[in-house]
């Protein structure tokens, strides 16, 4: 190991964020959605496009929107054209990586204003389910012709996770209904719902046991954007600039089915090299709210374990115990997360790192935590339950 | 902060690699990579690994998931650029700039013997609204329309893209991958493909893997006696939509070129550099990313490609490998392939009819019906 | 040591459903009655074809079309004679850059001509039975 | 003063005009290379045998096979042949198809972790694999009592066999 060097020479700061409806269907092409958080993102900050020297687009996979080299058709309403436009992947993990490579663009001192715009349109790929696609993440040769469900792979985990955890569904249901609650407050959520019990989740219809529908975030179409500033850059557009203090992230093998499912390994290598940098050593303490992908309920217990945030299995008591709603000690996923707002696959990671954004600044109004903020943390997961990506921001 | 090239490696070039599958073609190409750079231990020694794909060429979604394993990247930091693998190049020289990373391997494959329907696979990249329902037989058509346009405005006559074709097969015989390399191939006894486009004048698809190792200017040396400097990297999207886009000449690959040069501090590139290697996956591209390049004024490439200066032993030599026409197009490899190329005449090791190999540009575009080009500019 | 060396795979769904968007469905539906629109962005004053709900010049939103004269130059033109695969087409088939003056942007569409040129003057030829696709165009003749 | 600010969009629930559909049968076909490794694998599942390569530096053996130590970054040493039993490392039930439409019956999926003489392995690294269990029931998976139950492949009649992973049946579990 040649060895991180941690004295990088610019600081990098969010100065604004923008973020679509997330719904099950839009009327908006691709291309729109991408232009509304982008516009958003850019109003919010004050600039217009032609401040921004560089753009970073984030999406999954192409075969929900149906077409290939998304990156290009999505380059124009991203702001991108007639710029270095770049498009990263990593699967699920998508949204949280689009500021972590802005943060190089910018961090390189080669762009002084970079926009970071993700966006999904699930409702594409129609006929014969949105879910039809996940068919083509599998391995083509020796798994996909036993025809999997992508829910299988989620199942696994989550009753692995169960079975060494001695974690029940009710507990696990917990998760479920908090998120959704909590995404009552957010004016883009497509799932809020204040009535929300943990019958509710456990009497809604069995997909793969052990995972229910309510435990599973929903299709949605959206776009989220960020803007990221150099220093300087920063300092002249706004007074409050969000310092993005940390990065990481880690992809395990390829072959799931030869390692433990229990516990978030990649998550916890992405989180250690992000804290490294942010100089966080305790992050149970130093870190005042997070934002840990949720696109299943036992995945944010699974994720705050990897994080650090919890100790391996004691996720469900701290849920249980209350610590970690909007009130609590820990707020985690103060937004509703995916389980609430909505799961645009790249959009919806980035809708969390706009959340610690909005959270550190003090404007999430009515989704606010009760705790002052310091410090956020955002967190997002995917390809083959292998891929973590974190970023750590604070004031 | 300069950043260095200290190991390159590839695999394949062959027009269908039977017994090898994707991921083994990486692993070939990344251990020949990790030997170049000295021995590398990529599991110890390498700080993150990009990789340079695109879902609908593998044939599988979220196709990023299959990267870390054969690069020696289980269990770090990995990630996938959708796009060429010299934008690949160009992010991790953004992550070495940034003073974070010191060692990053850069990997792109593409294996197209593997998509029986790529005409239809290429369209699907077009905009569902104002262009798919046409349903176009042939997507070479969309560049046959840029070749209209260029030839036209320019007074490009067939016999230039005849010569950009006899050069390219001639020089592509002393380049060992390439395979497709005929020298005395007539261009005219090749059929009408979409006019002005001829069989030859389409470059042919090919199955490869190519990966690099990048190190600061800090750690290089420990890999690599004789690095070869990245000065200047950049790439741009020109439009998403063809219909926007300018027809007759490449405004992205000039400015991508334009930012590269600046960070090279190179002024005047007819004079500075020395030898290039630029995307020709069409004949008339080779003339159209001359000028781009700024290596002959607008209209002109012809006439200096007649006089024979962008010949082997010419004033500049263009793709002395052959390139695209000679090699084959390996999806986003292609990129990778210029650069690896260009690196080893630098280092000597390719024995390239050029007086002077110090400062090369090298440069890609993604192919119809995109509009993005990355440049980026070498030296040693 | 024997081997299967290849697997067949299919990568795709049964079928896409797109959107054209909130201006794109109101161009669809003009094609659909046989009239040919443009977007207007309010302010820079251009318009543009194929519309969409923001400016790609300077990203202002677009909620305008207006209605754009049915008579398109050829910028750029080719004649394909083969498929991809390097199968001979039944039939040749010109395809071009149709452009409408003072609008930016076009049309990449077919010109039924057997003298195709840059520079000439076209009009759509409708069909009769309209879906609300750019294909409602069955192809362009020469004025 | 709640952010985002009127976050926009245009939902709606009806598929109809101005929306289209565009068939993709046909459209992405791919004929997959299996290279070196799952090429034999393959070959191996079409003889009743699950075969698997094994790094002798460290000491993992591979199933499904690659012909690189994703851990050591070298070419693997040697094939082994794995005795078609196993644990059941995680099993859930599924009541839904690959196009979300729901099942008929119940289909138990889980990930096999495979015996292979002369090796032990532990819970944090194995040779497993994704397949169906047969001989168990939807109530077992939600008592948990297949976690760590035995099972044996299934392999199809030999006529019936192709070279893919369907040339197992599923496993099965041994009766006590």
């Amino acid at each position: 190991m040649t060895g991180r060097n941690l004295n990088f020479k610019h600081r990098v700061a969010v100065v604004g964020a923008g973020l679509t409806l997330f719904r099950r269907r839009m009327l908006e092409t691709p291309q729109e959605l991408a232009w509304l958080a982008a516009k958003q993102a850019l109003d919010e900050a004050g600039l217009t496009l032609k401040d921004i020297d560089c753009v970073v687009i984030g999406s999954a996979p192409d075969a929900f929107d149906g077409v290939h080299m998304k990156g290009e058709y999505l380059a124009e309403g991203a702001g991108g054209i007639h710029k270095p436009t770049v498009r990263v992947y990593v699967g699920g993990a998508t949204g949280v990586f689009v500021p972590i490579a802005a943060w190089w663009h910018v961090a390189s001192g080669l762009c002084k204003r970079v926009l970071a715009v993700a966006e999904e349109k699930m409702s594409h790929s129609a006929k014969p389910h949105p879910q039809y696609v996940f068919r083509y993440i599998w391995d083509p040769i020796v798994e996909k012709p036993l025809n999997p469900n992508l829910l299988w792979i989620f199942a696994m985990e989550m009753h692995r996770y169960m079975y060494r955890c001695k974690a029940k569904k009710e507990d696990i249901a917990l998760v479920a209904v908090k998120n959704k609650r909590n995404a009552c407050g957010h004016p883009s959520a497509q799932l809020c719902d204040p009535n929300i019990k943990v019958e509710d989740v456990l009497n809604s219809e069995v997909l793969v046991w052990p995972v229910n529908r309510l435990d599973v975030s929903p299709v949605s179409d959206g776009a989220a954007a960020v803007v990221l500033a150099s220093e300087e850059e920063a300092r002249r557009i706004t007074d409050t600039p969000v310092w993005i203090k940390g990065i990481g992230w880690t992809l395990d093998t390829t072959h799931w089915t030869n390692r433990d499912l229990a516990y978030p390994e990649y998550v916890r290598r992405a989180a250690e090299m992000a804290y490294r940098m942010a100089g966080i050593d305790n992050p149970r303490r130093q870190i005042d709210v997070a934002e840990p992908y949720d696109p299943f309920d036992y995945k944010e217990l699974h994720h705050m374990e990897g994080l650090g945030l919890a100790k391996k299995c004691e996720a469900p008591i701290l849920t249980r115990e209350g610590v970690t709603q909007r009130d609590g000690d820990l707020p985690i996923n103060p937004s509703g997360g995916l389980l609430g707002v909505g799961n645009p696959i790249a959009a919806a990671g980035l809708m969390k790192v706009a959340e610690i954004f909005w959270q550190v600044r003090g404007e999430a109004g009515a989704r606010q935590v009760k705790k002052p903020v310091y410090t956020g943390l955002a967190q997002a997961w995917g390809d083959l339950m292998q891929a973590g990506t974190v970023i750590v921001m604070g004031i | 902060m300069r950043v260095g090239i200290v190991g390159v490696g590839w695999f394949g070039f062959q027009p269908e690699v039977v017994d090898y599958s994707f991921r083994e073609m990486m692993f070939k190409a990344a251990q020949r990579a990790y030997e170049d750079a000295g021995g590398l231990d990529p599991r110890s020694e390498v700080d993150a690994f990009v990789s340079c794909q695109e879902d609908f060429w593998e044939g599988i979604s979220i196709a990023d998931e299959f990267a870390p394993d054969p690069v020696g990247g289980a269990m770090k930091s990995v990630y996938t650029v959708a796009g060429d693998g010299l934008q690949c190049v160009g992010q991790a020289y953004m992550m070495i700039k940034s003073g974070l990373f010191d060692v990053v391997v850069v990997e792109s494959h593409g294996k197209p013997s593997d998509v029986e329907t790529l005409n239809e696979v290429i369209f699907t990249a077009t905009d569902p609204i104002s262009l798919r329902p046409l349903g176009l037989e042939n997507v070479h058509a969309l560049a046959a329309l840029e070749a209209r346009a260029y030839m036209s405005k320019f007074g490009v006559a067939e016999e230039h893209l005849e010569a950009v074709v006899e050069k390219a097969h001639k020089a592509g015989v002393k380049n060992q991958r390439a395979v497709y390399a005929s020298p005395g191939k007539s261009r005219s006894a090749t059929p009408v493909v979409a006019e002005p486009l001829r069989e030859a004048d389409v470059a042919k698809f090919v199955d490869a893997a190519v990966v690099v190792v990048l190190a600061s200017e800090r750690v290089a040396k420990r890999y690599n006696d004789t690095p070869v400097w990245v000065d200047g990297v950049w790439w741009s999207t020109e439009f998403s939509s063809l219909e926007f886009h300018d027809w007759a000449f490449p405004l992205h690959a000039r400015e991508a070129a334009d930012g590269a040069y600046t960070q090279a501090k190179i002024a005047d590139p007819y004079k500075e550099v020395d030898f290039a290697e630029v995307d020709n996956r069409y004949s008339f591209k080779e003339l159209q990313h001359i000028e781009a390049l700024r290596l002959a004024p607008r209209g002109t490439a012809k006439d200096l490609l007649a006089d024979g200066a962008f010949c082997p032993g010419g004033r500049l030599p263009v793709n002395l490998s052959g390139g695209a026409l000679a090699e084959g197009v390996p999806f986003e490899v292609h990129g990778l392939a210029r650069l690896s190329y260009a690196v080893g005449v630098m280092r000597g090791e390719i024995k390239a009819d050029v007086d002077k190999a110090e400062t090369a540009v090298v440069h890609s575009w993604r192919g119809i019906p995109t509009a993005t080009s990355v440049a980026a500019v070498l030296r040693i | 040591m024997r081997r299967i060396k290849q697997f067949p795979e299919v990568m795709e769904i049964e079928a896409y459903v797109y959107t054209a968007g909130p201006v794109g469905a109101k161009w669809l539906e003009a094609l659909k009655a046989g009239r040919l629109t443009a977007a207007y962005c309010p302010k820079c004053g251009r318009l543009f074809m194929p519309p969409k709900m923001y400016c790609p010049y300077d990203f202002e939103e677009v909620k305008e079309l207006r209605e754009v004269e049915q008579v398109g130059v050829v910028e750029t033109y080719t004649v394909v004679e083969r498929d991809f695969y390097g199968e001979p087409l039944r039939e040749r088939k010109v395809l071009a850059f149709i452009k409408f003056p003072g609008v930016e942007g076009g049309l990449i569409h077919y010109v039924k001509t057997d003298r195709p040129r840059i520079g000439m003057k076209v009009r759509p030829k409708w069909r009769e039975e309209k879906r609300g696709l750019v294909t409602d165009i069955e192809y362009f003749v020469e004025i | 003063m709640t952010k985002p600010k009127n976050p926009r969009g245009t939902p709606f629930e009806e598929v109809a005009f101005p929306v289209f559909e565009m068939p993709h049968v046909g459209k992405a076909r791919y004929n997959y290379t299996t290279g070196w490794a799952l090429g034999r694998f393959l070959a191996g599942l079409k003889e009743g045998k699950i075969l698997g390569t094994v790094c002798k530096k460290c000491g993992r053996v591979f199933i499904p096979p690659r012909m690189y130590c994703s851990y050591c970054f070298r070419e693997v040493d040697d094939w082994v042949e794995a005795s078609g039993e196993g644990t059941v490392h995680t099993v859930v039930a599924s009541y839904i198809e690959a196009t979300r439409a729901r099942a008929k019956e119940p289909k138990i999926v889980g990930v096999i972790k495979l015996d292979v003489p002369g090796y032990n392995f532990d819970d944090h690294f194995f040779p497993g694999v994704l397949h169906y269990i047969c001989g168990a029931s939807d109530e077992d998976v939600k008592n948990m009592k297949l976690f760590g139950a035995r099972v044996r492949a299934r392999f199809k009649p030999p006529g019936q066999r192709t070279g893919s992973i369907t040339d197992i049946e599923c496993f099965e579990v041994v009766k006590p």
